[in-house]
């Protein structure tokens, strides 16, 4: 990190997917043992264009376009970091990784644990989720809860181009396999300046993005920008935490922030049941009871497949039903 | 294309067809409604589709196209269960899927022949080898000379045809069709053929592939081909071409039209088509707080699980 | 349901694995349509005999055994049941569908969305789950929120011999997939008397396995019968409930329990971080917080992969464990 | 067991090895440490082995074993991986990964030699065919004629070994060790054996195989087999014959002895080795949990999430 602060003077202003291909160029010029592996990766520089430029300049051999299977994608990787390398790789949509869902448990989150610490699995998996772009079934997937219920990795969402730069090296250079998750609705919403040097930010921590004292709502990636046009619609003061780290959950700040509010609403894509915010709600009820002044809500997709473009606007959360949330939650009395 | 016709000509009514995103000659084929597709790729949901744009019984087509596999391969396990269950009821029809050159390398694919082969399914799986899986070369996607030898690895036979030589294609599927139906089991059958445009919208296939590449294989464009053909054998005439085409984009015209005709569907469709009976409490509780969301209510006051008043 | 009381009356002593291998029989009797496919379900009749003499007296046609692949299996098992048949495929251990996860997801659960139900796919996977017999890894795994989170199925989990007849057979009748969960540890558990008629039960409700006042407690599979026996060891008036179906959950008997007795335990052997026991809990929190006279605790597994055989008996919750969040729980005051 | 001895032996130091649960006499050769296996098949965690049963690194086995694939056939893309990493490294190291033949229906096999076939990697696949798959014989497994031949599938040469002759499997292995060594790639080796013993105790193969079957394999027995062979030649001497048994045996029982030895894993070592650092809050405060579980106190009592008092 202080290397970090060194270089975060000299900024350019970049979108998410621009942030994760310098993120990606830079990595690969500071460690020979990055390579990154995916189809489509190469020449054409990705079907979303994050990994363009790469092939041309670093090579076949430090971006590898590999034959289409998920599954042995995952394994291939986990077979190179075991050895040593760190591959990063790009998992074109996260609903594709279903494919690879036996090696991603049974070696990937487990070689660590199974061989009682002797091998480190350092794979980033780099892949995309979310809706809003209107594209083919389960191309719009937010399972993230899989993930989550996954001992053995980490999971990272950044919703920011900045975020995406701090987080992504950061991810790369953890010895822990992480899921790193990029919206693709977000690649290209908007720009900020992010730093061009060193930069890194923690893995496992959430962000405060606006401080409030009447409720707090927790969200990430998409659905942090929803959550703050909802806030900018109420006269109440509202906290709004970007959970960024999916497992493990930083929970701390949660609890604190829920015992200052009284009131919490949780935001996110996925289907409700046995989604992420199950697990959050589960934890505020379970340890700041005593401090809650309303039932915490969960604004969330539908308990179905995503569903056809067209009734795709209806099923995704947006500032709107996240509003009426903030209101009924914000009116309760006991 | 060539590859879609060539074996759609070679299926029998009460055939099923686990089709890939590249044969819509085939289906066009066998009549399935354009219209249907159309509206279905504006992002219409099923149902609603089915509702404004029904199809009379005696038009329904006589095989059956189940929705391409988005996710690739994954129809190849399903068309030889499909196959076997036709076997097991002594039922003399065959099951055709399709994949792409680089939908070999999915696990599925191997799961399905292998099954096919050991639980000797009547099927056909047709590899349309068009040399590019997006920006994947073919030689990228595996070290084996052909497609075809792959059904070596599952005790099958195969066969390496011109996909885009109509009457090749045909052959090799009519045999393939007669093995399955006569109880013979399964065959693969690679068809070599060429992806002239991009993949997609989003692609640029300037950026992996030479023009030259891609103007050499629009020489051998199988329609142009079998126009040649049909004009040679005298069997098709000038005047007729032309009337053929416009017959052929008036009535291509109409359907689209028919297809974007269809009104948007309603948000609550999506809930349509899940759990048969009782979608469940948590469902039924979701589709009521998209009801009230859509009537203007606020859907999240329900503090007690007893409903929203 | 009619048809089962005629026939309740004649009963016979079974065990677990007993009354699935009866139900198994009587539905292929009964069904042609009905197709048990698996590996190592044939001549040897499973590896823990569930489909022992089955392959002798119904034939190759009708117990099919594939070869080794867990994706293939469901992948066909989804291509026959489409054209009409009703496979019942043996998932030898719940930690194998993760090679399977592909066609679970993108076929099993998502044709009849996606044809807007034009298709059914009435598959029926039996699959064995839970710790105790302390076999090899993976072969132990309690994952079922990975099914929670998924739509489009069924997922139903028996604690007793009788009830295991009841929902199998509901369960390969059914039009929806259903994931039927058999714990390894209660195979040969117990016996009990096991309707021989045409007994059904409802595949979407919960059964209350006592009644009680102080405390409720919320458990499936084994755990059912470790909350009995940590109820028993305390003077409190303890509530049971038999989850019995994980998908869809049956949620209103759970609310108005702990709205009758303001407090409740959940017993999972899953993970707890995004475990079934979630979403209990934010569901009680989000319709049953006035009534509540303490938080809710979950007793579950630790967030780590199943572990070592010596180190199972300290993962998993058992009557003490289950005894002390009842304490816990009962002696909080606001 | 002659397969994994005879790849064993062309095996050289450096090279990695991800084995099925059959490659007993491949450990051996390479000195890994049996105590620990047998510790490990106790069920003590393996930190908790480590700690007790101490390797100086003298010792250590030059041939770096992974712990076996209990979900069949996910080595396979490991060890290719492995090997890529090897490649791209100008390393002059080989992979070997073993698999049953049952192992070879797995999408993971398919997966891995189609990406060696492609990334040409350094690594050597040995299909041990035992002829079942705990009850389910070889030709419901697959309907090609041998597992050889699947190799043609990913355009990579494969050989079909005696597996119960310990030199036709070392001359095989050693073959493909060499190609692989020399930047020419992966093989695919095919060892014909067959398991004797019932899968394991679970299991009774007399229900679906016949004594014959198995009586017939007994003859070929590869141990008796290389015994006579070196007999023949003078190498193995009768006494020096009994005095080899008895040292194994006794080595053999002592390593186990050490094994059984080992103090049972405390609980507490479940959470060892999960995430590098701050496991984070959950399973810090499940830790806690455990900790007053194990101490006698109530581990349920912290409803403000400020830890156990
Ligand atoms: C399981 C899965 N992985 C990846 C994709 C993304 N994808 C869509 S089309 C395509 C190319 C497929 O190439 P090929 O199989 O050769 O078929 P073609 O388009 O060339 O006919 C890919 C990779 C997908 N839809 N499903
Ligand atoms: C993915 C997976 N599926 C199933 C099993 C269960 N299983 C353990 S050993 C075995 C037999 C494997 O047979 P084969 O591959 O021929 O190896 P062999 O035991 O004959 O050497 C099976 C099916 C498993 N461990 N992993
Ligand atoms: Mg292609
Ligand atoms: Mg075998």
């Amino acid at each position: 990190m202080n290397k970090a602060s060194e270089s975060v003077d000299t900024m350019q202003e970049m979108n998410l997917v621009g942030a994760v291909n310098h993120a990606l160029r830079f990595e690969l010029a500071r460690d020979p043992r990055v390579r990154l592996m995916g189809y489509d990766i190469g020449p054409i520089g990705g079907v979303f264009r994050a990994t363009e430029g790469l092939y041309d300049d670093f090579g076949p051999e430090r971006v590898i376009d590999t034959p289409l299977s998920e599954n042995g994608l995952i394994g291939a990787a986990v077979g190179m970091a075991i050895r040593g390398e760190r591959p990063v790789v790009e998992m074109q949509f996260l609903g594709f990784l279903y494919n690879a869902w036996g090696q991603f448990i049974y070696t990937l989150s487990n070689l660590h644990q199974k061989t009682g610490g002797l091998l480190d699995v350092p794979v980033t998996i780099r892949t995309t989720f979310g809706g809003g772009i209107k594209p083919l079934p389960f191309h719009s997937e937010s399972t993230e809860a899989y993930l989550m219920h996954s001992p053995g990795i980490r999971v990272v969402c950044p919703s920011t181009p900045a975020e995406a730069k701090g987080l992504l090296l950061a991810s790369i250079r953890s010895d822990d396999p992480v899921v790193f998750m990029e919206h693709t609705r977000m690649y290209r919403a908007f720009r900020e300046p992010v730093p061009l040097g060193d930069y890194t930010l923690p893995l496992d921590r959430c962000r405060l993005v606006q401080e409030g004292d009447d409720i707090t709502v927790i969200a990430w990636g998409q659905m942090v920008h929803h959550a703050v046009t909802a806030a900018g619609a109420t006269d109440a003061s509202v906290e709004i935490i970007d959970l960024r780290s999916l497992a493990p959950l930083d929970v701390e700040p949660l609890l604190d922030s829920v015992k200052k509010t009284g009131r919490c609403v949780i935001v996110h894509e996925a289907r409700r049941t046995a989604g992420p915010g199950a697990e959050i709600s589960a934890l505020i009820n379970e340890y700041a009871l005593e401090w809650l002044k309303a039932p915490v809500k969960r604004v969330t997709g539908f308990d179905i497949h995503f569903p056809d473009n067209q009734t795709e606007d209806a099923y995704l959360p947006g500032p709107v039903r996240i509003g009426a949330a903030l209101d009924a939650v914000l009116g309760y009395q006991f | 294309e060539a590859v879609g016709l060539g074996v759609a000509a070679a299926m029998k009514a009460g055939d099923w067809c686990f089709p890939s995103y590249r044969q819509l000659s085939t289906h066009l084929y066998w009549n399935v409604p354009l219209e249907r597709a159309m509206a279905g790729l504006m992002g219409n949901a099923p149902e609603h589709v089915r509702e404004h744009l029904p199809v009379a019984p005696e038009d329904a087509p006589e095989v059956t196209f189940i929705p391409y596999a988005v996710f690739l391969g994954t129809n190849v396990p399903n068309a030889v269960g499909s196959a076997l269950a036709d076997k097991l009821n002594g039922r003399r029809q065959v099951t055709f899927a399709f994949v792409g050159e680089g939908t070999t390398s999915e696990g599925d694919f191997h799961d399905g022949l292998n099954f096919a082969g050991v639980l000797e399914t009547p099927c056909v799986v047709i590899v349309q080898n068009n040399q590019w899986c997006i920006s994947v070369p073919s030689a990228r996607q595996t070290a084996a000379a052909t497609y075809a030898q792959k059904a070596i690895a599952y005790g099958l036979p195969s066969e390496r045809v011109d996909g885009n030589d109509l009457f090749a294609v045909y052959d090799a599927a009519k045999r393939a069709a007669d093995r399955a139906r006569s109880g013979k089991g399964a065959t693969l059958i690679e068809a070599v053929t060429y992806r002239v445009l991009d993949h997609n919208t989003s692609d640029s296939s300037a950026v992996y592939r030479t023009e030259d590449e891609a103007a050499y294989w629009q020489t051998l464009d199988p329609l142009e081909r079998f126009e040649r053909y049909l004009t040679s054998k005298g069997v098709l005439k000038e005047q007729d071409r032309e009337a053929i085409w416009k017959r052929a984009e008036t009535e291509l015209r109409e359907r689209i039209d028919r297809g974007r005709g269809v009104p948007p569907t309603p948000p609550q469709t999506m809930f349509l088509s899940h759990l048969h009976g009782d979608p469940g409490w948590s469902v039924r509780h979701q589709q009521a707080e998209l009801d009230a969301e859509l009537a203007g209510a606020n859907p999240f006051v329900d503090f007690t699980g007893e409903g929203l008043q």
